[in-house]
């Protein structure tokens, strides 16, 4: 057994074993094995459900992340509508083959960039950088290109932009729910 | 000792709950995690793949033998469904929500009504049905959620809790349960104030009675604030009636006219003794004053009387036998009620005995009137009333006059005739409560009276109310309505849709406050007056709706000529209606005043004022449109044609081609209501049109009436 | 004090009580026991969480009153108190008369006998006056739980709240300041007098101070319990009725 | 395996991190069980000893324990309700309702805090009954008597406070006839006997915050319920739980 504790304790016969519950009581030994199985199942789950369940949140207030923009025919090709700006901070640009969608944060420092129609380029206000119409970066320190948002049809014909879900990668974000092809 | 020290007891014991408290967490995990909504979300979920699946598979069938050119067509609509199809597998299993911050609401009504806006889930049933009718494409769901118009409580993700059951008391998981069918459309009304709500006849009805009961002579109700009194004045009620008509009217108004419902009378039963009766009819027959109704000159001539009753069309607005207009009283058996001088002084000055009537003042001529007045009191005899013994047994009571006089009087107020009845030097406010806010009642602070056994839903309580106010409360002072139990039921809803004022103002759709616009001043104004022109007509945007034409834009829609004609003569330019312009009987400098009036200023500056000029190719042009869209289903055309829309035979006269043209191009743009459907004619084929109709004219015919006069 | 425990202690307890009561150790005995409670708790709240909700009503509306409104059970005996007493009484002076008095019943016990067991024998007094209190406290939540009404009037468990019901107790009688006042003083001059007289024996083993403080609360808590049949019996709404403050 | 394991278990207790933890053996021996309760925080509440007749069931009915579990359960479950409760009159009892519809047990976190509050106050009241009759109060325990008096007081104070935070009609009814009575205290009461105080100035204006329930109340009641009242309680306990041992552990006869 074990011999950790104050040293002066360590005389008399208090050392004995005690087999109350050890060898000799093999149904109080099971009794209790059942029993702490039973309480630690119990708070073992209650803990991580708690940690893994109760803290998550099962509703989100605020501004719906999915919207509805509108039918396709309500943007010019080859125009970049800000009409979404304001609301929702999303660019809707239809080229010749399609629509797509970019969230309008600076990928330097998250500014808000406007869209300037003599050059046609976005332009962060902050530190100069500027980007082309397909997000690229033409100039100033952000490193990455404008991140463009999921689009997609509603039952009803209406385009639906889910600025939750979001691409830069070049080859990955010309395709799929990112292009809209009209 | 035993007791104190551990013992095999205690291991059982702590065995025993260790394995509960196991079981315990289980059981809640289960209860936790087998939500209502988790299983409606999957069955929808498979409903919804099902749907588009099928359409994939149709769509996958038909592409072969689809045409060339349609090919890419069909292919673009493959990958967009199939594309739903990606959208609906790969939708998570959440709770989901519409936050309305403007109207304070989160409804979660959607996370078990998942399919709602899904199109293809219409046949579905609850909860994975789609919504029915066009509802949701008129009103964003993501603007105005689901517990504004349906009620219950939109937080909730269960059944119960949603309040689908209306439950009463203190089990009622919330104050308002979803509407039913039969109610929902009391919620239009929260929103839409304007009196006729689209896709709402029920409370477009209850409105309707409401302003013609003149609820709110007595009560104040939201939108009727201001209504005018909807009863006549009293003021020389006694040089007008008789005594025995008026115990008989005062004792039961529908025994003089038994009809259901609120077509006349409108007066309400009130519950008064026999005594209270008597005080009431020598109040009001207090009033009367013989000289001031003149005899009418001798010897009227009654077949002329007869072709002049046709002729003006008294029955636009007044009954005969059941049959006529329901603006004004009922003729038949008018002489058992009024005297023949008052008859003839009622039409030679209609506006000195009732100011506020809706009555014209016709132009007759001395002569006319005479044969007028003894036309009907041939026509509309009725029989003589005799006071009722009842009343002869007690009229003798031994009080005097006077004091009879205002114990009515006391009546007469207390009663709350003034709500509805204005009688010079007796001036009250509402005698009822408000009801403004109805609907947001609490069910369990009304009275309910005898009542006891209903389901206690406010609906109930106004209804009740309407149908036998003594059940409610004893000795109830509001009258019995002569409503049918459909009108009562449309008033309630009408009633309950007064929620008490918590919409935000961009929610509110309203009808133009009638307060801002003014009796018209002027000459005009005077002519107005004197026709009572608003009695049917909304000119300057005050007017009833009786023609569904409002007189603003007019100068710029008929020709100057027609218009002198149809004021000296009118004609109904649609013979199905009843309803048809009466006959004044202006003076010519009157017409000329209104012509002139209606061509310079009342015009509509959108509408070209030039006739323009058409070629003859682009008329032949019209006349190929005309029959290719098969106008004559509908309109009169030379000899044939429908009865729907007003006859175009002469159209070409009537109206002027820059009201043609502009109408043909938007038909509800000048008449929401126009049931004419909008072809979306192009330029050219609007121009061809105009141009033929243009060209339907009859000029003489029209000329030679007006030179006749 | 603590020289009395030591002079009593060879005296009467020496025959009865070991000298040395029998200990276990605290490990496992006192532990697991207390274990065993912790998990029973546990577990039969779970169950009543899982089976019984927690009322929420409609949300507050500062213009409309619940018919009836009642407040937590614990408080209900206090809001019973308040048909009978002014707020003042009911609501301020009864739970500081309460709470001051048990915090004094030490202090004024001067019977050292019966410590850890539960004995009635030897603590007749204390006993029944504790047991009367905690009785007339729990019948007065019992009573306002379950017999009362919308209006707060009274109705039987299995009536129901529906019926409109005249009320039976008005409150129409206010005694005249003559002879509320002499009967007020009369109660507790009586009340600390007679005692005095007919049970010496009480009264010196107290000592003056403890007696009339016991004597206080105890004739305090008879005074507010009494007024309840006065109300229903004889319908009298004050005893005192001055300008400033009723009794 | 089952050797392994046993192993491992050898190796785990004598590293110097589990030894560091757990001052002493595996409490199988009585040496190292008296060295459990010494040594280990939670139980160095219990005295080394305890006299046979107080640990009989009969005799305490664990009510003091259990109110202190009781207590415990309301920390937890408060603080866990806390991360979902906002306390405005705006959002209250919308949150009320996200507890129940929308947060993963969350109805039965609201549940286990309401009716453990109810058993508090009862097992509070209870504790104090078994504490009388068993003349428990008596010297030298006057003192813990009174400091028992406290917490019962504390703890009506705690379940009245938490009553209004949902804000729902039972709340608010509720609290608004209980803070009503403060206005009639004498003297310092807007409306009681010889009151000197106006209503912008007596006790219940300072209870409330404003002059009727508002936005004020629900903030103080939500702060005196989540913190103050609390901190209290948890004072109170620790003198109550030091003096129970130094006053001569659970009462016994003498």
């Amino acid at each position: 057994m074990t011999k950790i504790g104050i040293p002066h304790m360590e005389t008399d016969n208090k050392n004995k074993p005690i087999t109350d519950i050890q060898e000799g009581y093999p149904r109080r030994r099971f009794l209790l094995i059942v029993g702490w199985v039973g309480f630690f199942f119990f708070s073992l789950l209650a803990g991580l459900l708690t940690i893994v369940d109760f803290f998550k949140p099962k509703v989100l207030f605020g501004p719906s992340s999915k919207f509805k923009a509108g039918y396709p025919d309500e943007y010019p090709a080859g125009k970049v509508s800000t009409r979404w700006m304001k609301d929702k901070g999303v660019w809707v640009i239809r080229t010749d083959h399609g629509i797509y969608a970019f969230l309008a944060i600076c990928r330097h420092l998250g500014c808000i960039p406007t869209w300037v129609e003599e050059e046609r380029l976005f332009k962060c206000p902050c530190h100069g950088s500027n980007y082309n119409l397909e997000g690229d970066v033409v100039g100033g320190p952000a490193p990455s290109p404008l991140f463009r948002v999921a689009i997609s049809y509603a039952p009803d014909g209406q385009l639906v932009i889910d600025k939750s879900v979001k691409e830069d990668r070049v080859g990955v974000r010309e395709k799929g729910q990112f292009f809209l092809p009209v | 000792m035993d007791k104190a020290a551990l013992g095999p007891i205690h291991y059982i014991w702590f065995a025993v709950v260790g394995t509960a408290l196991a079981v315990a967490i289980v059981v809640l995990c289960i209860k936790e995690y087998a939500r209502e909504w988790k299983h409606h979300q999957a069955i929808a979920k498979r409903l919804q793949i099902k749907a588009v699946e099928e359409k994939i598979k149709t769509l996958e069938s038909e592409l072969p033998s689809v045409k060339e050119e349609m090919k890419a067509k069909y292919e673009e609509r493959l990958r967009m469904t199939r594309m739903i199809r990606a959208q609906v597998m790969a939708s998570p299993v959440k709770i989901q929500q519409i936050q309305i911050d403007s109207l304070k609401k989160v409804d979660r009504c959607t996370t078990c009504h998942t399919g709602i806006e899904d199109v293809d889930m219409k046949d579905q049933e609850n909860p994975y049905k789609g919504h029915p009718g066009k509802y949701l494409q008129w009103h964003d769901i993501e603007k105005f959620g689901c517990t504004i118009c349906h009620e219950g409580q939109g937080l909730s993700t269960d059944y119960m809790h949603a309040a689908h059951m209306p439950l009463r008391g203190l089990d009622r998981p919330w104050q308002k349960a979803v509407l039913s069918k039969y109610l929902i459309q009391s919620s239009c009304g929260k929103c839409h104030l304007d009196k006729e709500v689209p896709f709402a006849p029920l409370l477009s009805k209850g409105r309707d009675v409401i302003e013609k009961a003149g609820c709110s002579g007595c009560h104040k109700v939201r939108l009727y604030e201001n209504q005018e009194r909807v009863g006549p004045s009293l003021d020389l009620l006694g040089s007008k009636v008789n005594r025995a008509w008026l115990l008989r009217w005062l004792s039961n108004p529908r025994e003089y006219d038994p009809q259901e419902g609120l077509i006349r009378p409108r007066m309400p039963k009130f519950s008064l003794s026999k005594d209270q009766i008597l005080a009431l009819e020598a109040f009001l027959m207090a009033s009367g004053n013989e000289t001031v109704l003149k005899e009418p000159a001798e010897g009227g001539d009654p077949e002329a009387g007869a072709l002049l009753f046709r002729e003006t069309r008294c029955v636009t607005c007044h009954l005969v036998e059941g049959k006529g207009g329901y603006l004004a009283p009922e003729l038949s058996g008018i002489t058992s009620k009024v005297s023949k001088k008052w008859l003839y002084s009622w039409i030679k000055d209609t506006h000195y005995f009732q100011p506020r009537t809706k009555m014209p003042q016709f132009n007759f001529s001395e002569k006319q009137m005479s044969d007028l007045v003894e036309y009907m009191w041939e026509e509309f005899q009725g029989e003589e009333f005799e006071i009722p013994k009842e009343f002869e047994d007690i009229s003798g009571n031994g009080k005097d006059a006077g004091e009879m006089v205002n114990q009515g009087k006391k009546i007469f107020m207390e009663y709350g005739c003034t709500g509805c009845h204005a009688k010079t030097g007796i001036e009250q406010g509402r005698i009822a409560p408000d009801i403004i806010g109805l609907g947001s009642r609490d069910e369990e602070r009304l009275e309910w009276g005898k009542a006891q056994g209903v389901d206690k839903y406010i609906g109930n309580w106004v209804f009740a109310r309407l149908k036998d106010p003594d059940l409610l409360e004893k000795k109830a002072k509001m009258p019995h309505f002569p409503l049918t139990e459909e009108e009562m039921a449309a008033a309630t809803m009408a009633l309950l849709s007064d929620t008490g004022g918590d919409i935000p103002s961009q929610y509110v759709v309203s009808a133009p406050n009638q307060e801002n616009y003014p009796d018209l001043p002027g000459e005009f104004g005077k002519i107005v007056d004197k026709y009572r022109c608003r009695s049917c007509h909304v000119v300057y945007g005050k007017g009833s709706w009786v023609s569904m034409h409002p007189l603003d834009g007019e100068g710029s829609e008929v020709r100057k000529e027609w218009l002198r004609a149809y004021f000296s003569l009118p004609y109904s330019l649609r013979p199905i209606l009843k309803e048809r312009m009466v006959s004044l009987k202006m003076s010519d400098s009157e017409v000329d005043l209104l012509v002139n009036f209606f061509t310079s200023v009342m015009v509509n500056n959108s509408i070209p004022g030039d006739e323009g000029t058409f070629t003859e190719e682009e008329v032949a042009g019209g006349k190929i449109l005309f029959d290719k869209y098969g106008c004559i289903s509908c309109h009169i055309m030379g000899k044939g044609g429908g009865y729907v829309g007003p006859p175009l035979t002469t159209v070409g006269d009537r109206l002027t081609a820059g009201w043609i043209f502009a109408y043909m191009k938007n038909p509800r743009y000048y008449e929401p209501w126009s049931i004419q459907p909008d072809y979306g004619f192009s330029e050219e084929e609007t121009r061809a049109l105009t141009a033929y109709l243009a060209s339907c004219k009859e000029m003489k015919k029209n000329i030679r009436v007006s030179q006749g006069k | 004090m603590q020289e009395r425990i030591d002079e009593e202690k060879p005296k009467e307890a020496a025959s009865e009580i070991p000298k040395k009561p029998e200990k276990l150790l605290a490990f496992p005995h006192l532990v697991f026991k207390e274990f065993i409670a912790l998990m029973l708790v546990s577990l039969v709240l779970i169950i009543i969480s899982m089976v019984l909700n927690a009322p929420l009503e409609e949300i507050a509306t500062p213009t409309k009153t619940p018919n009836p409104a009642k407040a937590p059970w614990y408080f209900v005996g206090l809001q019973e108190m308040l048909v009978y007493f002014d707020p003042w009484i009911a609501g301020v002076m009864i739970p500081i008369l309460i709470i001051i008095g048990l915090m004094a019943i030490p202090f004024v016990d001067k019977n050292l006998k019966g410590v850890g067991i539960y004995c009635f024998r030897e603590r007749k007094f204390a006993f029944v006056i504790f047991t009367i209190g905690i009785v007339a406290w729990f019948g007065l939540i019992i009573f306002g739980c379950y017999f009362r009404g919308p209006s707060w009037l009274l109705y039987l468990p299995w009536e129901s709240w529906d019926i409109h019901k005249p009320v039976i107790s008005k409150g129409t009688y206010i005694l005249p300041l003559f002879v509320g006042l002499p009967a007020m003083i009369g109660y507790y001059i009586l009340g600390m007098w007679l005692p005095i007289l007919f049970a010496r024996n009480f009264y010196k083993t107290l000592g003056s101070t403890s007696y009339f403080i016991t004597m206080f609360f105890i004739l305090s808590m008879f005074g507010f319990l009494g007024k309840i049949p006065l109300r229903f019996v004889f319908d009298i709404k004050y005893i005192i009725h001055t300008p400033w403050f009723s009794i | 395996m089952i050797k392994g394991l046993k192993r491992f278990t050898e190796w785990l207790v004598h590293t110097q991190i589990w030894s560091s933890i757990f001052r002493q053996g595996w409490p199988d021996t009585e040496r190292n069980r008296i060295l459990t309760i010494l040594n280990t925080c939670l139980f160095h509440l219990h005295p080394l000893k305890v006299r046979t007749h107080g640990l009989k069931v009969k005799y305490t009915f664990c009510l003091g324990g259990v109110s202190l579990f009781l207590f415990i359960v309301e920390t937890i479950t408060g603080v866990l309700l806390m991360f979902y409760y906002r306390p405005t009159v705006e959002y209250a009892y919308q949150d009320m309702k996200d507890l129940e519809f929308a947060v993963t047990f969350g109805l039965f976190l609201r549940n286990m805090h309401r009716w453990a509050a109810h058993g508090m106050v009862l097992t509070v009241i209870l504790h104090m009954c078994r504490v009388f009759y068993t003349g428990s109060y008596k010297p030298p325990r006057e003192y813990n008597w009174c400091i028992g008096v406290s917490l019962l007081v504390l703890t009506l104070l705690l379940s009245f406070t938490g009553y209004l935070l949902p804000w729902d009609q039972l709340a608010f009814w509720a609290v608004t006839v209980g803070t009503n009575m403060a206005k009639a205290t004498p003297l310092m009461g807007a409306e009681g006997p010889f009151h000197i105080l106006s209503e912008m100035s007596d006790m219940c204006f300072y209870l409330r915050g404003s002059v009727d329930i508002s936005e004020n109340t629900l903030l103080r009641f939500y702060v005196l319920h989540c913190i103050a009242l609390p901190l209290a309680a948890v004072g109170l306990m620790g003198i109550h739980f030091w003096r129970v041992r130094k006053d001569g552990g659970i009462s016994g006869p003498l």
